[in-house]
């Protein structure tokens, strides 16, 4: 482990928009007024993920996880700021520095169906990669793949199969060994398991928490689900409407938020319960990132909210060591 | 709405003014018409005087400038033939082909909505299966097959219908039409049938689809959760969410139906406009197929507007706009 | 009683002055009535004319009827052919002007109300025949003065404002002296022309008549199987076993109209789409352009293709019309033609395009494939390229084709006009060999029709005439096929005496005895 | 509980794995299982063998002019050649061409040209379809705007004028049929990769690294194929009937070389005249032809659409 | 007095291609008035199925082909179709899972509710508008009238699957079906509904049917579980009961294989092997292939047993000992 983080986020932004075709900045020259609508997917955040640790990034529905994890993963340029690998930004590369820093960091969706080319046997979608990036040679393929689903609990009988032939859970191991068979050192995990039944769920953990030590890999783990989130990870990063506004170690976080957000979502985390509970939940609908809130995006469903949320941005600041967290009540305490 | 307008409006201009170049050029290079149209004892003189008349002596650029120019203050040129304005020969003919189309459209929609979604309804059943094989029929023969074969059976055969023209017309709303009077629908069956036929088994087979997959969903489901009668939900709930892809087809199809009528027309010898464009390419009239062909566009550019209209009455959700990265 | 007859094409306009077609002319003599006619077999016969006679070479008199009126009331005067033949030049956007048959007239005037006088610039024998299409306007409903005075190039004086042909479309305005008034048309569908009960030649038979234009042959029958129409011109000829068998008369004539094939005989221009053995044109030898005609069977084609209706034809016109010499039809002899190949060094034949339209004539396109097969017999490779009219006309005329197939009707009724076209040298600007692409040239025919052309003496013309198709035929300079038939199919109360000029008139149409 | 991760492999032959069989016969299994459609296969397997052997089964080449006579023109069904003395089973046309031969060569024709056309209009739209989707942007509206401006012009208008235009020959038909259905296709095309282009297969093929062009043809298009499939099956029908309306309106293919649409066209006009086999029996080879490529289409369509698979 | 809902020995089945698919297969349950009962299982065990089967929606290839479903003393499955009728949506309700789907996307709110009241009450549109407004205002949803007039895509998730918990709630209904209603949701937003239901049963004592796969977010609102698997109930008992004391290994499992946040990063208890397809279906107890404790005695299929007070379970080999005692991974 280096003191260089793997994968430093830089101060990054992602901004989705619209623009106008021809046809309606024409209409607004007739005084139409229709405005270009940009959403604010992913708002400045900052964060590293150091080597060998497992990163958990919670939050709502479009909140820009998965905006994230793929700007991570290099499926698209952010908008602003900077991603590095290994202190490294991948925009200042050669080519082939570039594209074996991108085998370094893969990615496992969430849909195991969708992320499987159902026109393709499983050992082409595993060793297609590995061969064409010469990481083996033509003839071992076969063996490599193999080997790789066996790795991940597979029957090496499978890999002439294809997507459809196989349990939800097996898709999902099949999307892991196509991104182990490049031989990574990051894994973004965005919402790997989300689509999977309970039983199923628990095997595919610990698939991951078994690979992890075997490769030494370092996880990106995204989810909806905090109950699996900090199952699983060192540390978990919370985020509202594209914004970080909580980040901590795991145990740490899930037993004294800060944020008063974390504070509802750990709220709902769903327990087994002997007895009927009173179930009361924050008010009011996630709103939407075309028009977020004015100051903290969450003054509108926040039980402490006062004036200053309503203007002001709350920054991510240090609240305890190794605790960030956005949030004005932090000032006023 | 008004960008939809205006989008839709720049789409028109560029179809109208791609099909003007291409026509123009590709009529100019079939042949000459004068080989057509004049009297082959003609002297030269005679042929150069009716040369320069036509305005064929100037190159091709000179000509389709002035063609442009002309066309840009609404004259689309004289007939070659008739020595009239070409587009008053096109409205002349226009009634009897958009009357036969409109009836063929009414007859489609009207016989094929409800017999595809009952076929989607019961896919299975034998009623099912028979509208489902009549409309691979429908489909699969060659329109002037049809046409023929009707001829064959109605007029021949039977001797119940004429076999071609246009009967009795009277006025209705500014334009001849002939539905109104009994010899006039008696000669507007059989080809509004003809061209019906191949639309209909397309709306039949489409609707079945739709209605079969509409069926599936959820909401259809919870609508009879709700405790609806059948009827209810299958006039309300299915057929208002399969009208949308019809609507969408019948756009599309009506234009090519004004076009199909050139076949019908033909076959049926219905004096539309349809069959002035076959006899308009035989005599190389080059400003009547220019014209014609711009005015199709712009009928199917209309018809396509009035269906977006529809659609969007039918369906909340357009106009919604989608992102783009 | 009401008449309705089937036509297959429809008028472009109903000024008899717009359009020199064959469809426009047959309807409109029915409403107009020009001043000479010609009967079922194109021999002249007087009309609005009483008598004619060459004062002169150049100087023609014409005795009008007196006792005519126009559909209006107003009668019929020198006057109104004044205004007529005035009009002729100043008619608009006509795609072909009748000019024409009027180019030669120099002088125009009118002795009194009923007597006038043309003279010609040239010797014009078939100034009498020239003007068969030119039916007479009324000069009142025009607009016209009462003492126009004639000059040639349309700068008459005393016209008034000469209306144009759209403005036709009015019955006050389409005043002619015809057995029938013009009453609608409704364009594309039907034109409607009713009984005009003055007519000077007793009253006509039908109360109203209306022609309907349908174009497809299919529906053409069936209209009249199904009784909507009584009667039809051009009934496809396949079909006419059925239509007798169904209880309708036909009748049928020979026509004037020749089909022929043309060869290119440019010694000098590269011949289009033909390959021989040695690299040169076939055509230009005169022993292969024989073989070509010896190797077609007529009868097979008048018979099968035809279905009887055509007639092989050894000339350019049917004997006896004007300037005929009863010439034989060329044998079928194709073991002659293979010799004759032979002879002229195409042993193993050569690959020949056969250019044809097939929407022109009747059965064009069987024609020309049956021609093919038959030229394959003696060794000759035919690609068969049939087009619609509008196409080959123009091909044809820029010398696309090295072998074609056409038609020529004799609308005169007499040998000058094909050999005129057809067979005399290009030359356009003498109105000579305008039908002529493929070059066929022999200075004595030309010098032969020349002279024809200025003689006034029929019996001296024919045999003028006569010469220079011998002359032409002998060479193979054209080679004829058949005479079309014209057929006609009509209720059996009907009764029509088939037509040469293949024209439907409707005057003509009578109730059966 | 060291093990834990791997013992839960299920036996080969396992609950899920009910068969182990490409998508190929997968699809070829349930294709199989309406007897319509087989019936239907069947009966097109059989005219395309008829298609493309007609120069060795065809008693006669029909477009051979120099072996036919007009002699035999306009025979009834059954009898026979005044020359050769051949029996034509379905009679002949005006030109003496046996009906039999004439209707292979004729389905040769109509089936060579609606399946050249339609390899070439789904390469060409295919191409241009995937590369839209998979760029998008500037280039997928351009692409786009100009298939929806070639979309709103009847097929059958630019097909006559273009024919018009080009004068007869089997290979501009092709040409003319290949402009007006491209469109088609790369439309098709489009709208399915645009929704697999999301998919996340193709993101993960793109995070290893693999080049556009790999993507494009190798991921995504194999993908988009099923509706492809299923467009062509209507296409191929549409084509056939178009080539014969085009030939029924006097442009189209050369008259010696008749293909089946002009084979009925020929014989439309003898069908008052009694001689009916001239357009009857080419019209029902052509129908034939059309309804086992619709019955067959009908049953990919049902087969390649998941959503009404049960 | 007779239960609310008596289900004895259902029978579910699905033709398809393949076989025949025995989605439900000899479920007997029962429910009180104003009980709510957490149905739990994973997917494909035919929980859905159980549901449209009380509502007599199973589509066709699929047919209740044996069984009886006593409503209030009345056997639905016999009643057929025209009994049903009457009861859908006037005394059953049903909430379907994907509240993106429920609603008809062509139709507006208003029309959508209007046509339910007028489905079983003869009143005036403008009463039933009354009422609709009524049914948005019980589910929470801010200025009904407004929204009346929306369509449902201008909604968000959760506040049209309270537009469809609005429309359940019409004709105060004696049963409600809730079919997963909350999963395609946010977890706030899941609570928010879950409150809202939990207070609406307990205001208007409907009984409920809470179909989910997460035995975790019913534990806290049911009054009694049934966990079905393949097709069976393999377990039921008070949610007390079964929570702390699984007696089925699979239900065992099950709870175990969440992640409690107690044994964070190490490996989870898992279940091994996958749900069975209803195709092939292994003999005798159908966990038995998945099951550690497994053996001879499961060949024949185990029946339900009443194992203790309330409890029923099917199983030869039940676990006897509370969760804790158990709970540390081998
Ligand atoms: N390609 C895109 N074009 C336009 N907007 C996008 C695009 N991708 C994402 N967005 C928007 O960005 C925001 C964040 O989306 P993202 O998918 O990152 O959310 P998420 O946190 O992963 O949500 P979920 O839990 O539903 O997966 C959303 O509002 C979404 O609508
Ligand atoms: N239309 C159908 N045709 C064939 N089989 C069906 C059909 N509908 C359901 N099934 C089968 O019935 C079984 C039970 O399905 P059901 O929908 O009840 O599952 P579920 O428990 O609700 O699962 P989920 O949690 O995924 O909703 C499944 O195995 C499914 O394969
Ligand atoms: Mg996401
Ligand atoms: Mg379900
Ligand atoms: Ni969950």
């Amino acid at each position: 482990m280096t003191d260089t983080p793997v994968i430093e986020i830089d101060d990054v932004s992602k901004r989705f928009t619209r623009h106008l075709d021809i046809a309606e900045r024409t209409a607004n020259r007739l005084g139409a007024g229709i405005k270009e609508q940009t959403v604010h997917a992913v708002d400045g955040v900052r964060l590293n993920i150091r080597g060998g640790e497992v990163m958990g990034l919670v939050g709502e529905s479009g909140c820009g996880k998965s905006t994230l994890g793929r700007m991570v993963a290099g499926l698209s340029e952010p908008s602003d700021g900077r991603i590095l690998y290994r202190g490294q930004d991948r925009s200042a590369m050669s080519r082939a520095e570039a594209r074996n820093a991108a085998l370094k960091v893969q990615m496992v969706f969430q849909d195991p169906m969708s992320s499987l080319n159902p026109r393709l046997r499983v050992r082409d979608i595993v060793g297609e990669a590995p061969q064409v990036h010469g990481i083996v040679g033509r003839r071992e393929v076969a063996a490599y793949v193999e080997d790789i689903l066996e790795q991940v609990g597979l029957d090496p009988s499978t890999a002439k199969r294809y997507p459809h032939q196989f349990s939800g859970g097996q898709r999902a191991r099949v999307g892991i060994a196509r991104a182990l068979a490049v031989k990574p050192d990051f894994i973004v995990c965005d919402e790997s398991v989300a689509a999977l039944d309970v039983s199923i769920q628990a095997q595919v953990l610990n698939l991951f928490v078994r690979l992890r030590e075997e490769f030494e890999l370092t996880y990106l783990f995204i989810s909806h689900d905090l109950g699996v989130v900090e199952h699983i990870s060192d540390r978990i990063a919370v985020m509202y409407l594209g914004r970080l506004v909580e980040l901590g170690a795991a145990e740490d976080l899930l037993k004294q938020p800060n944020h008063p957000y974390t504070e509802a979502l750990v709220a709902e985390i769903p327990t087994f319960e002997t007895e009927k509970r009173i179930y009361s939940a924050i008010k009011g609908e996630i709103p939407s990132p075309l028009n977020p809130p004015s100051g903290c995006h969450f003054h509108p469903r926040c039980p402490h909210a006062h004036e200053r949320c309503r203007k002001e941005v709350p920054v991510l600041k240090e609240v305890a060591p190794g605790r960030l967290s956005a949030c004005h009540l932090n000032d006023e305490a | 709405m008004i960008v939809y307008l205006i989008r839709r409006f720049g789409q028109s201009v560029l179809s109208i003014a791609a099909m003007a170049v291409l026509v123009f050029l590709g009529v100019y290079a079939i042949g000459n018409p004068i080989d057509v149209l004049i009297n082959p004892e003609a002297t030269q003189a005679e042929i150069a005087a009716t040369t320069a008349r036509l305005g064929l002596d100037r190159p091709l650029y000179e000509q389709f400038g002035i063609f442009v120019w002309n066309a840009l203050h609404g004259d689309l040129g004289n007939s070659f033939v008739y020595g009239r304005p070409a587009v008053d020969i096109i409205l002349d003919r226009l009634p009897a082909t958009m009357e036969l189309a409109f009836v063929a459209l009414i007859l489609s929609v009207g016989l094929g909505v409800p017999l595809g979604v009952w076929a989607g309804l019961r896919p299975d059943s034998i009623a099912g299966r028979t509208i489902m094989g009549g409309s691979i029929l429908g489909f699969s023969l060659p329109n002037f097959w049809q046409g023929m074969l009707l001829i064959l059976i109605f007029a021949v055969l039977l001797g119940w219908l004429p076999a071609g023209g246009r009967g009795e017309t009277t006025e209705f709303l500014g334009m001849r039409v002939s539905f109104l009077t009994l010899d006039g629908l008696s000669h507007l069956i059989l080809p509004a049938i003809n061209l019906a036929l191949f639309k209909m088994s397309l709306i039949i087979r489409l609707a079945r689809a739709n209605t079969r997959e509409v069926c599936l969903q959820d909401y259809v489901k919870f609508a009879r959760a709700k405790g609806l009668s059948g009827r209810r939900v299958v006039l309300v709930h299915i057929l208002k969410n399969i009208m949308i892809p019809v609507v969408t087809i019948i756009g599309l199809e009506l234009g090519s139906m004004v076009a199909f009528a050139i076949v019908t027309e033909t076959v049926f010898a219905w004096p539309g406009m349809g069959k002035l464009l076959i006899d308009s390419i035989n005599l190389l009239d080059r400003p009547v197929i220019v014209a014609y062909l711009m005015l199709t566009v712009l009928i199917i550019v209309t018809i396509n507007f009035v269906v977006d209209v529809i659609y969007s009455l039918l369906d909340p959700r357009i106009g919604l706009s989608e992102m783009k990265g | 009683q009401d008449l309705s007859v089937g036509l297959k094409s429809e008028a472009t306009s109903i000024d008899p002055q717009y359009h020199s077609l064959s469809t426009n002319n047959q309807v409109l003599q029915t409403i107009f009535e020009p001043l000479t006619s010609q009967n079922a077999v194109q021999e002249l016969e007087p009309l609005l004319a009483t008598s004619w006679e060459a004062t002169d070479d150049t100087t023609w008199r014409f005795e009008l009827r007196d006792d005519v009126t126009f559909h209006d009331g107003t009668p019929f005067t020198a006057n109104d052919v004044i205004y007529t033949f005035c009009r002729v030049p100043m008619v608009q956007n006509s795609p072909s002007s009748f000019t024409l048959y009027m180019s030669s007239i120099t002088s125009m005037t009118a002795e009194d109300d009923h007597t006038l006088i043309m003279e010609t610039a040239e010797p014009n024998p078939l100034l009498p025949t020239d003007i068969v299409v030119l039916p007479i306007l009324s000069a009142k409903a025009l607009g016209g003065g009462d003492d126009i005075t004639f000059a040639p190039n349309g700068e008459c004086e005393g016209m008034g404002d000469v209306p144009q042909s759209p403005a036709f479309n009015d019955p006050e305005i389409a005043v002619g002296t015809g057995p029938y008034t013009f009453e609608s048309w409704n364009r594309g569908n039907s034109l409607t022309l009713a009984r005009y009960d003055d007519y000077w030649d007793g009253t006509p038979d039908w109360e109203t008549v209306t022609l309907r234009p349908i174009t497809s042959d299919g529906p053409r029958v069936a209209s009249l199987l199904a009784g909507d129409v009584d009667m039809i011109e051009n009934p496809p000829i396949q079909d006419v076993p059925r239509i007798e068998g169904e209880g309708f008369k036909v009748v049928s004539s020979l026509s004037n109209r020749i089909i022929y094939l043309h060869m290119f005989q440019d010694p000098e221009a590269e011949a289009p789409g033909i390959s021989s053995p040695n690299g040169e044109n076939p055509l230009l030898d005169p022993r292969v352009r024989e073989a070509i005609s010896l190797s077609i069977n007529r009868e097979a084609i008048a018979e099968r293709i035809m279905g009887g209706y055509a007639e092989p034809a050894g000339e350019l016109l049917p004997p006896p019309m004007f300037g005929t010499s009863g010439r034989d039809v060329d044998p079928y002899d194709p073991e002659r033609a293979k010799e004759l190949l032979a002879e002229a060094g195409y042993e193993d034949g050569f690959t020949v395009t056969l250019g044809a339209p097939n929407d022109r004539y009747i059965n064009d396109e069987q024609i020309a494939q049956a021609i093919a097969q038959m030229l394959a017999q003696i060794g000759v490779t035919v690609n068969v390229d049939a087009m619609t009219a509008s196409q080959f006309f123009s091909r044809r005329n820029n010398q696309d084709f090295p072998l074609w197939l056409a038609g020529w009707g004799a609308a005169s009724g007499e040998m000058s006009s094909p050999l005129r076209s057809l067979v005399a040298s290009w030359n356009p600007e003498a109105g000579l060999g305008t039908t002529n692409p493929g070059r066929y040239s022999n200075s004595e025919v030309d010098g032969l029709i020349v002279e024809a052309m200025a003689t006034l003496d029929d019996a001296e013309r024919e045999s003028l005439l006569q010469e220079a198709e011998t002359i032409a035929l002998d060479e193979y300079g054209i080679i004829p096929l058949h005479y079309e038939v014209t057929v006609w199919a009509m209720a059996p109360e009907l009764s029509y005496e088939p037509r040469r000029d293949q024209y439907t008139l409707v005057s003509e149409i009578k109730p059966a005895e | 509980m060291t093990d834990a991760a791997t013992d839960d492999i299920p036996a080969p032959d396992g609950p899920v794995a009910v068969k182990i069989d490409s998508p190929a016969k997968r699809f070829a299994r349930e294709f199989a299982s309406d007897p319509i459609a087989v019936v239907g296969l069947i009966l097109f397997v059989l005219i395309a063998l008829i298609a493309i052997f007609a120069p060795l089964i065809a008693p006669q080449d029909p477009y051979d002019l120099a072996q036919l006579s007009i002699m035999d023109g306009g025979l009834q069904p059954g009898e026979s050649s005044f020359g050769t003395g051949m029996t034509f089973w379905l009679g002949t046309d005006t030109q003496g061409r046996d009906m039999v031969s004439a209707i292979m060569y004729g389905l040769r024709i109509s089936l060579f040209v609606a399946a050249v056309s339609l390899g070439l209009a789904i390469t060409i739209g295919t191409v241009i379809g995937v590369t839209a989707a998979y760029f998008g942007g500037k280039i997928d509206s351009f692409i786009m705007r100009i298939v929806d401006l070639q979309l709103s012009f009847p097929a059958i208008l630019i097909a006559l004028i273009l024919l018009a235009l080009l004068g007869r020959g089997v290979d501009k038909v092709i040409l003319a049929l290949v402009i007006v259905q491209w469109a088609y296709y790369a439309r098709t095309v489009r709208s399915s990769a645009i929704v697999e282009r999301r998919k996340d297969y193709i993101d993960a093929a793109r995070s290893l690294a693999l080049s556009d062009r790999r993507i494009m043809f190798r991921h995504l298009l194999p993908n988009c194929v099923p509706p492809l499939i299923v467009v062509a099956t209507v296409q191929i029908a549409q084509a056939i009937a178009l080539e014969a309306t085009l030939s029924f309106l006097g442009v189209g293919v050369p008259i010696t070389e008749p293909s089946l649409g002009l084979l009925i066209a020929n014989g439309y006009d003898y069908l008052l005249s009694g001689r009916y086999w001239i357009s009857i029996f080419p019209g029902i080879a052509l129908v034939l032809t059309i309804i086992a490529i619709n019955l067959v289409g009908d049953r990919v369509r049902d087969v390649l659409n998941p959503r009404l698979d049960t | 007095m007779t239960k609310l809902l008596e289900i004895h020995d259902l029978q579910t089945q699905f033709h398809t291609r393949d076989g025949i698919a025995k989605a439900v297969d000899g479920l007997s349950l029962s429910l009180d008035r104003g009980e709510i009962l957490g149905l739990v299982g994973e997917s494909g065990s035919g929980k859905s199925v159980t549901g449209f089967s009380i509502l007599g929606l199973v589509d066709p290839p699929g047919r209740v082909a044996g069984g009886r479903i006593l409503f209030d003393g009345e056997d639905l499955v016999a009643g057929g179709e025209k009994a049903m009728k009457k009861l859908r949506g006037k005394r059953i309700a049903m909430i379907f899972q994907d509240p993106m789907m429920t609603l008809n996307p062509v139709l507006r709110i208003d029309t959508q509710m209007v046509e339910t009241v007028q489905a079983h009450a003869d009143v005036s549109r403008k009463a039933a508008l009354a009422r609709a407004r009524d049914a948005l205002v019980r589910v929470g949803i801010s200025s009904p009238d407004e929204r009346l007039q929306a369509y449902p895509h201008q909604f968000s998730g959760g506040m049209r699957q309270r537009v469809a918990i609005a429309i359940a709630l019409l004709h105060e209904p004696d049963l409600i079906i809730a079919d997963e209603p909350t999963t395609a949701l946010d977890v706030t937003i899941q609570a928010q509904i879950l409150s809202e239901m939990q207070a609406l049963c307990a205001q208007s004592g409907t009984a409920l049917i809470w179909i989910t796969h997460d035995l975790a977010v019913v534990s806290g609102l049911a009054d009694r579980l049934a966990v079905m698997y393949a097709g069976r109930i393999i377990e039921e008992g008070t949610t007390a009961g079964i929570i702390s004391k699984p007696m089925h290994p699979y239900t065992k499992g099950l709870i175990e294989s969440v992640p409690q946040g107690k044994e964070h990063g190490t490996l989870l208890r898992q279940i091994k092997g996958m749900t069975p397809s209803l195709l092939k279906l292994p003999e005798g107890c159908k966990f038995a292939p998945r099951c550690p404790r497994a053996d001879a005695a499961c060949k024949p299929e185990p029946p339900l047993e009443e194992r203790e007070t309330g409890r029923r379970v099917r199983c030869v080999h039940p676990h006897t000992e509370p969760l804790a005692e158990e709970a540390a991974p081998t």
